[in-house]
């Protein structure tokens, strides 16, 4: 185990030195503290190189020190929790992390894929556009190849054990970020009364105050945000999330956030949430998100050893660690100036300040009395060392990075860089904000006109902390006042944190032709590549983003953005604001898709709809599909019979004797008040108000363009009263189709369509049998076939259960369907099923169903198709003469009266032969000729009760088909038959069966 | 084309440090008038100048966009390639597309990387299976490739797909188009703004065309204003997709068209592990793996009109949990990047392609979730119709009249509700 | 005929047998308590038909709640308001079909309709300090006692199905949050399944 | 996610709803109507770039039908009342 060779002998208030914690990265295994990150763990360790570059393979170490970072994306974890790209310097350590690094083969060290790197001249910005132009064919095997140089980590191969959740809340005010500004917006707001949420990504509260040492109320930062915080907890109407990051807003002041709960965990617990994922939705927001320090391009800034300068500073405060011995400090602000005398009394050698300013600040002045090694007016133009920094070129330059003078190399391990601020406006910019351009600090800020919500802080530009406070305080204030509330603004603390001065703006220091100065570090975009595209005439930012993949990488470009498009800026010769940026989209930061599921997937996402008898299906080898939603049988698994074997005995139990079937699922609505028949009438093609009470009739109905959309049984339970049934496909928006016909269109019917598919359980007995056998189940009911015809009902008990039986048929057989509350729908189910022993009774699914019903000619959605009209299925006559209907106006329309339309018949094969799923109808019996398909089958079976295999379907003109023989085709498949087309009525075309 | 792309030219290059390389396209100020004007910038009406250029000779054409080329629904698609349509004007409408795919990249000097790497449809039920092998069927019949998938075959093409039928939608089996697959969106525009730049089209972007001038007496085209002056032509070409009714509106044309809201999304890059294109009907999804590693998804619309370019967060939820199930390993992938486009959706679900009822004023439109793997087709029957002012049989059934007569060209049988395509 | 085997079941039937030999999980934050049968009956008619409103609340013994969210109860009766003219009138087990035709038989002459839907939807009782955690994780709606106090009732969707939430106690004055739900029958196992999986961090005990 | 405000039960989410269409009249008798006419209602459009009435159905909730008036750029929702009140409420 290595010692934390880079670690200072105390400091860091982030971590518990009495805590350690071992962990291993590529197997070495090392040793950190609570508290640590795997960065600055890592660091801790002198550990730098840590992945390699996503084009060029090139080596990289840590840049940054929160969710900005580019570089230092590691795997964490193994086995199934083993998650890729994942940022070391967001990840906490916890005991035994098991970290790795990524997109290197064989090793870290020695990296073939960097080939790419050496002979990235080959590769510029948009080289495969202008390569490998060939065939698709050749393009797929270059593909393949490319493929496996580019991704970064390696995808997970196992489901992730772990459990997410979901949690909607609802806020006055929801705070983002918990720096001071968002502590201070939340202290006030809080002790206004306002329900506020108070969100921050990282695991203390404080923000920049625990990255460099910063005086409020004359306590540490630190101690000020933690006695914030205590505050805060105290005050039951504020809730305060770390570890939480807010990753999008949305309509309608919808925020999402995603919590991690675990991440910092070596296991959570079994019944923890590893993340939680809030929907949130706030009346107000106020944005605090802070600044993101931006680098300066040089040449080779991407070596292992440079790193941000506010994130040197960080890694010393918070965890205290020296990030390099010797050090070259490089930046266009003062803030350099405090920083190197933190370093400076940490024990890091400060070789030197390198002030690209021309002029020599205020701070400058003091740091050269001091004797601090001040270069004013110079840059750094490039990074000595491949894995690692072991020098710094620096040399005069002049306001916009070109060369004046003489370059020297100073000696050092580390280069701390601040080209200044850009202030993180994503969150803004998702709410539809604009930006306006500050050209004194050159960056972004939000543009208050017409902002939905309110930004404070560093985010706005105040880079002050006295300032960043009170901007919190004001708003807090403002947003509890908005809602009403009285609020008394509690005094504002005194603060002193480190001046930022006269920035100028430092995109890019000239280096030599040849080198590699990068601006996207994660997906290796250089500043040449974005001449390159200006050059092309990619010049618009949004196509330099796509060409060169400026901003594109999991960090989105949090360091790089306003770099990229500064320098086709001033390529284009334009300010930066004309330029724009390139659009914000959510999430501010990546995370797991399965935060956002949060086990919302399977059943618990989707539910399935089971029937009151569903557990007896179950157990009795029912196959289920879904239907809509619901689980429904296919057909029984038998012991000893092929699935089409029990099929065909559930359908000749039917035909010759009796069988049961649940059809619960059928749409049911109750439709009831004095204008139900005429209503009725308006919505199906033929009449129901001349219908008997106790009657049912068959109606279709169509939708407005005229193709039929549903069809079913309407029985009339009294004059005014009306129970109808739907296909099961269609229950739900029948309901949602009447009803917008009886609210919207004819609001002055009065009825009442009230949905009850759930109040019914529904068993459908139908063969010659079935008279017999209901006449057991309902000794009091007279169900002779004068007092119960077809399409008749009745009501008494069955099997001791009060019922409704409508008398119909889907089958063709004597058929009736019992209607019991599903409560009871079980009692019924068994009730039939003991008293069907003595009639032979089966049980039988849909596949039976299905055959039955094809063997009647009755269509369902797959013959009516969504393009079909009434009279395609050989039910003109249904569309009943002097009424009109919805849909009825369009069935005169040029199209649907065509001739040539293709219409309902039957084939049937020939005898022994199989007519395959899904077939076309063609008239060649050849499964690869390019032919005329005929038509095609929509359904088809084995009809045990024919012997032949049949099908329904539609042809072009079919009903003047009948009698041709065709073929039946299934070239995907490989099977055919030899057809002949036939009336779609196979059995009982007059329906005697069903009438007896 | 004045400078040739080729591994040979990027060596040249680099020796040079690749400061000798061209404009792709160059931008011009617009001229007073051409023989032909394409309104919108996507990779339909860049296609369409491409080909009027190529293959009709005219060359003083120009393509009006009013932001930068590509940045419509052509920059934020999902990139699915295919010709599995049931229906026939569709069917050979867009294999004719997938034929022009396949010599794509070499016609135009390009690579759009249009890779083949087969789209395959899921079935969850025996009716799916049913519904959907027939489709393939009568692309077979049609001599369009087509195959059916076992679950043996998935587990080998897909392994990280659960195949387990312990699932809310189990697979039963599958079909696929092996020819099917995925290409590089932007560079299908860039691709053919370089072609139809170098033949002499002007590209002209930050344009946006605000009114479509008409002689007064015979109700013809004579040219368009724009927020860079006023254009003459008398053939005007619309192919601005979801902005197709307000384009139109300046002609006094309505259309059946509504513009509703599409999103996508990515995860981070990951090695590759998805070797296909894998869409749901029953889950509604779609999936792929771009070649950068990013896991590319997309969904439903969100259905209600819209021309919000913004995701949102139903649908994603609703993608993304379905798609864990299918996938279980992407659960501990990050979520990247959303956004969404601007559809075009037809009253029928399939696009109109030829005249309008105005003299000289054409479009291209309606193309609602399909119109990327149209582009080749859609801008070559574009340039038919505009060369000879009538329409080529490919298209002669894509008409704005059908929905006259009723005549629908509906994939999906779902009638005319523009949501439910 | 076999009148033993006429006996109603609750969909969850399994789940709440099998509760009843196993051992209290005092530990759990959330119990889940099923209230197989009650009668359920749908009431519709215009809330802007005095008369309709009059003879209904007489039968009833109650005037209708008028807006959205509002429950009145009595010993008899809980009527929850669904909709502008749909009422849910919760009753005793058994109790619904002598409702229904009281009811129907006032209102004959009235524009209604009067259904027996007992058997359309289960309920369940939640109850613990987390069940508002636990709801929240599966509905949108804001469940804050300033919001949705005792008393108050919303259909809405929770987790995967469309429920009727109605507050008994909203843990204020220290009450202990409970809530009713009404689960759409055929739905009830998957909202089961959706529910162990949200009270899975609060443990979630299920009492026969 | 849109907050859809009920007219009923006041804003709820907008997965409890189902999107209609655009807020079209019924023509009274269709009929009377062309070929041409009726299928203007059939499949034609206004499509409108920003004010939009449209209809929507409050399936989780009271299962009622009303209008709404919304913005479709911005999503912003300026009026909804119950069907047939031809102006905001
Ligand atoms: C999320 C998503 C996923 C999709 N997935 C697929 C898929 O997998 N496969 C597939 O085939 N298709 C897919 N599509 C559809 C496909 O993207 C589009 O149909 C296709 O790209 C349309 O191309 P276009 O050139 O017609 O339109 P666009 O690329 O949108 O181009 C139209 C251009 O017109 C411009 N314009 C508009 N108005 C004006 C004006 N007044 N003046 C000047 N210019 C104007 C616009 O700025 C725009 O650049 C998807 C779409 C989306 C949004
Ligand atoms: N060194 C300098 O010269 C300099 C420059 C700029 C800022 N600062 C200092 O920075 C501080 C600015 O204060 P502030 O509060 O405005 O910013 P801050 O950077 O201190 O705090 C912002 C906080 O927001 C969090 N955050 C950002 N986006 C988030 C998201 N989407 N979800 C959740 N959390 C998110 C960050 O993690 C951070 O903790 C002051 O102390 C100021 O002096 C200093
Ligand atoms: C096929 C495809 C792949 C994409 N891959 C990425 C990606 O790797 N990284 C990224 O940031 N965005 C990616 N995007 C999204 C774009 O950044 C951008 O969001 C999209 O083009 C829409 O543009 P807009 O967000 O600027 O409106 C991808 C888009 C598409 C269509
Ligand atoms: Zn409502």
């Amino acid at each position: 185990m290595s010692r934390q060779v880079w670690r200072t002998e105390a400091g860091g208030h982030g971590i518990d030195r009495k805590q350690p914690v071992s962990f291993s990265f590529n197997q070495f295994r090392l040793e950190g503290y609570a508290g640590d990150t795997v960065a600055s763990a890592l660091l801790a360790n002198g550990v730098r190189l840590v992945g390699r570059s996503f084009k060029y393979h090139r080596p990289r170490g840590i840049l940054g020190i929160g969710s900005e970072e580019p570089n230092a994306i590691l795997h964490i974890g193994e086995g199934a929790r083993r998650e890729p790209n994942t940022r070391a310097t967001v990840q906490e350590l916890y005991q035994d992390l098991v970290a790795s690094s990524q997109n290197h083969w064989p090793s870290l060290k020695f990296d073939l894929g960097a080939a790419v790197g050496l002979a990235g001249a080959l590769f510029p910005a948009g080289f495969y556009y202008k390569t490998f132009i060939t065939s698709p064919k050749r393009w797929l095997w270059y593909e393949k190849h490319i493929r496996r140089m580019a991704g970064l980590g390696e995808p997970p191969t196992e489901a992730d054990p772990d459990h997410y959740e979901h949690r909607n809340a609802h806020c006055d005010l929801l705070i983002a970020g918990g720096g001071p500004t968002g502590l201070a917006a939340a202290l006030a707001a809080g002790a206004a009364g306002a329900k506020v949420i108070l969100v921050e990504e990282n695991p203390a509260l404080g923000g920049q105050m625990l990255l460099a040492p910063q005086q409020v109320d004359g306590m540490s930062g630190q101690d000020w945000a933690e006695q914030a915080r205590a505050q805060l907890d105290a005050m039951p109407n504020v809730q305060v999330l770390t570890r939480t990051s807010v990753a999008g807003v949305y309509e309608h002041d919808l925020f999402t956030l995603v919590e991690r709960l675990g991440d910092h965990l070596a296991e959570p617990e079994a019944h923890q949430p590893r993340q939680r994922f809030w929907r949130v939705r706030a009346s107000d927001a106020i944005f605090a998100t802070g600044a993101i320090e931006r680098p300066i391009a040089f040449a080779n800034n991407d070596r292992p050893g440079v790193m941000l300068l506010s994130a040197v500073r960080g890694y010393l405060e918070r965890y205290g660690i020296l990030a390099g011995k010797t050090a070259v400090l490089f930046a266009n602000n003062d803030s350099v100036y405090a920083a190197a005398r933190e370093l400076a009394a940490a024990g890091m050698r400060v070789e030197a300040i390198v002030d690209s300013r021309p002029f020599v600040s205020e701070a400058a002045a003091l740091a050269k009395a001091d004797k601090l090694h001040v270069l004013t007016g110079h840059g750094v133009t490039a990074a000595r060392g491949m894995r690692e920094v072991h020098g710094a070129d620096v040399a005069p330059i002049d306001a916009n990075g070109r060369l004046k003078g003489v370059t020297k190399t100073l000696p050092c391990d580390l280069i701390a860089v601040s080209g200044g601020w850009n202030p993180a406006v994503h969150l803004h910019a998702q709410s539809r904000g604009r930006m306006a351009f500050r050209d004194d600090l050159a960056a972004f800020v939000p543009d208050t006109d017409g902002a939905a919500y309110t930004s404070a802080g560093a985010v706005t530009g105040a880079y002050d902390l006295a300032e960043c406070l009170q901007q919190g305080f004001a708003a807090g204030n403002a947003a509890a006042k908005a809602l009403g509330l009285d609020s008394t603004a509690p005094t504002l603390p005194t603060a002193t944190g480190d001046t930022v001065g006269e920035a100028p703006v430092l995109w890019a220091v000239q280096a030599p032709k040849g080198a590699r100065c990068f601006v996207d570090f994660q997906n290796d975009v250089t500043t040449k590549d974005v001449g390159l595209a200006h050059r092309e005439n990619y010049v618009s930012v949004e196509h330099l983003k796509r060409y060169t993949t400026l901003g594109m990488g999991t960090d989105q470009g949090k360091t790089s953005n306003v770099a990229g498009l500064a320098m086709m800026a001033a390529k284009r010769g334009q300010p930066i604001p004309a330029v724009g940026t390139t659009t914000f989209r959510p999430p501010y930061t990546p995370f797991t898709f399965n935060a956002m599921v949060g086990g919302h997937t399977g059943e618990i996402g989707n539910s399935v709809r089971r029937t009151a008898a569903h557990d007896w299906h179950a157990a009795n080898g029912g196959v289920f599909t879904d239907a809509a939603g619901w689980a429904r049988p296919m057909y029984y698994e038998t012991e000893g019979l092929t699935p089409q074997q029990r099929i065909d005995e559930e359908v000749l139990a039917v035909r010759k004797s009796v069988g049961v079937v649940d059809v619960s699922t059928l749409g049911k609505l109750d439709i009831q008040g004095p204008d139900a028949a005429e209503f009725l009438d308006r919505v199906y093609t033929n009449r129901f108000s001349t219908l008997k009470v106790g009657r049912g009739r068959y109606g279709v109905m169509l939708r407005e363009d005229g193709r039929v959309y549903d069809d079913g049984v309407t029985m009339r339970l009294a004059d005014d009263h009306f129970h109808m049934t739907t296909t099961t496909n269609h229950s739900g928006s029948m309901f949602q189709h009447l009803e917008y016909l009886l609210q919207v269109v004819w609001p002055d019917l009065r009825v009442f369509v009230t949905p009850v598919t759930e109040q019914w359980f529904t068993a459908a007995i139908s063969g010659p049998n079935a008279r017999a056998l209901l006449a057991d189940l309902a000794p009091a009911v007279d169900v002779s076939n004068e007092a119960l015809p077809m399409m008749g009902m009745a009501e008494g008990l069955v099997a001791g259960i009060p019922a409704r039986i409508f008398r119909l048929s889907f089958s063709g057989e004597i058929a009736y369907e019992i209607n019991v509350d599903a409560d009871y729908g079980l009692a019924l189910w068994n009730g039939i099923l003991s008293a069907g022993a003595a009639h032979d009774l089966k049980v039988y699914g849909t596949e039976a169903m299905g055959t039955l019903r094809i063997e009647k000619g009755h269509f369902t959605h797959a013959e009516a198709d969504g393009r079909i009209t009434p009279d395609d299925l050989g039910l003109g006559g249904m569309v009943t003469k002097g009424k009109d209907c919805i849909g009825k106006r369009s069935l005169s329309l040029p199209d649907l009266v065509a001739p040539g339309r293709k219409q309902l018949v039957g084939f049937i094969a020939a005898e022994g032969e199989r007519i395959p799923v899904g077939a076309q109808i063609a008239a060649l019996d050849d499964l690869d000729a390019v032919q005329e398909a005929l038509g095609h089958t929509t359904s088809q079976a084995y009809s045990a009760t024919l012997g032949r295999h049949i099908a329904l379907g539609l042809m072009k003109d079919g009903r003047n088909m009948h009698g041709r023989k065709l073929y039946a085709l299934s070239p995907v498949l490989g099977e055919r038959a030899a057809v002949e087309v036939v009336s779609p009525h196979f059995y009982d075309p007059e329906g005697g069966r069903q009438r007896g | 084309m004045s400078q040739r792309y080729s591994i040979w030219a990027l060596a040249r290059n680099a020796l040079t440090h690749h400061e000798s390389w061209q404009k792709a396209w160059r931008s011009p100020e617009p001229k007073p008038a051409y023989d032909a004007l394409i309104i919108g910038g996507g990779g339909h009406g860049l296609a369409t100048a491409y080909y009027l250029a190529k293959l009709h000779g005219m060359r003083n054409i120009a393509v009006l966009e009013r932001g930068w080329i590509g940045g419509g629904n052509t920059g934020r698609n999902t990139t699915i390639v295919r010709s599995n349509y049931l229906l026939d004007e569709n069917a050979h409408f867009y294999e004719h597309s997938l034929k022009l795919w396949e010599g794509l990249s070499e016609d135009l000097n390009y690579n759009v990387m249009f890779s083949q790497r087969k789209v395959i449809n899921t079935c969850h039920t025996l009716g799916e299976r049913e519904a959907t092998v027939r489709r393939y069927n009568s692309m077979r019949l049609r001599g369009i490739d087509a195959e059916f998938l076992t679950r043996e075959d998935l587990a080998r093409l897909e392994p990280a797909m659960n195949l387990s039928m312990d699932v809310r939608y189990p697979i039963v089996c599958a079909v696929s188009q092996p020819r099917g697959g995925s290409a590089r969106h932007d560079a299908v525009a860039w691709g053919y703004a370089r072609g139809a730049d170098s033949l002499g089209v002007d590209i002209i972007q930050n344009c946006e065309v605000t009114g479509i001038d008409r002689d007064p007496v015979s109700g013809a085209v004579t040219g368009v204003q724009t927020s860079r002056g006023a254009i003459k032509s008398d053939k005007v070409g619309i192919a601005v997709a979801g902005h197709s009714s307000q384009v139109a509106a300046m002609a006094d044309i309505r259309l059946p068209i509504e513009t509703h809201l599409l999103q996508a999304f990515v995860s981070e890059p990951v090695k590759p592990f998805l070797n296909t294109v894998v869409s749901t009907g029953a889950a509604h999804f779609y999936i792929s793996q771009t070649d950068k590693g990013e896991v590319l998804l997309g969904g439903e619309l969100d259905g209600y009109n819209s021309y919000s370019q913004r995701g949102t967060l139903p649908s994603v939820e609703h993608v993304i949990a379905n798609a864990t199930e299918m996938f279980p390993n992407i659960g501990r992938l990050r979520f990247m990047r959303q956004w969404a486009g601007v559809m075009d959706m037809s009253m029928d679900g399939s696009p109109i392609i030829g005249k309008l009822p105005v003299d000289g004023l054409y479009m291209s439109g309606g193309w609602c979730y399909g119109g990327f793997k149209a582009t080749p087709g859609s801008g070559w029957c574009l340039a038919w119709t505009m060369a000879k002012d009538e329409p080529h049989a490919l298209n002669a059934g894509h008409t704005l009249e059908r929905f006259r007569t009723s005549y629908m060209i509906d994939e999906k049988g779902a009638g005319p509700y523009p949501k439910a395509h | 005929m076999d009148e033993t085997i006429a006996r109603p079941r609750s969909p969850l039937a399994e789940l709440f047998l099998s509760a009843q030999s196993a051992a209290p999980d005092d530990t759990a934050q959330v119990h889940v308590q099923s209230v197989p049968f009650v009668g359920q009956v749908a009431l519709r008619g215009k809330a802007e038909d005095g008369a309709f409103r009059d003879i209904a609340g007489q039968v009833l013994g109650l005037d209708l709640p008028l807006s959205s969210g509002s429950v009145v109860e009595s010993e008899a009766v809980r009527i929850i308001w669904l909709g502008p003219d749909h009422w849910l009138v919760v009753t005793n087990e058994g109790e619904a079909p002598a409702l229904v035709t009281g009811l129907q038989e006032a209102l004959a002459s009235q524009f209604t309709a009067v259904i027996d839907v007992s058997g359309a939807r289960m309920r369940l009782s939640l109850a613990g300090p987390a069940a508002r955690d636990v709801l929240a994780s599966g509905c949108t709606l804001n469940l804050d006692p300033s919001v949705f106090p005792a008393g108050h009732a919303l259909q809405t969707p929770v987790g995967n199905a469309t429920a009727i939430i109605h507050c008994l106690a909203d843990g204020t004055y220290d009450t202990t949050p409970t809530y009713d739900l009404y689960i759409p029958r055929s739905q009830a196992l998957s909202f089961w399944r959706w529910l162990e999986h949200a009270g899975k961090p609060y443990g979630l005990s299920v009492r026969a | 996610m849109m907050l859809i405000p009920c007219p009923w039960c006041g804003p709820r989410d907008e997965t409890e709803f189902v999107y209609g269409e655009a807020a079209l009249e019924r023509p009274a008798d269709p009929h009377a109507l062309s070929d041409q006419e009726w299928t203007d209602y059939l499949y034609f459009r206004d499509n409108p770039k920003g004010e939009h009435t449209e209809r929507w159905f409050h399936r989780a909730g009271c299962h009622h039908w009303f209008t709404v008036e919304r913005n479709t750029v911005t999503h912003v929702i300026s009026a909804a009342y119950p069907p047939g009140k031809a102006e905001k409420s």
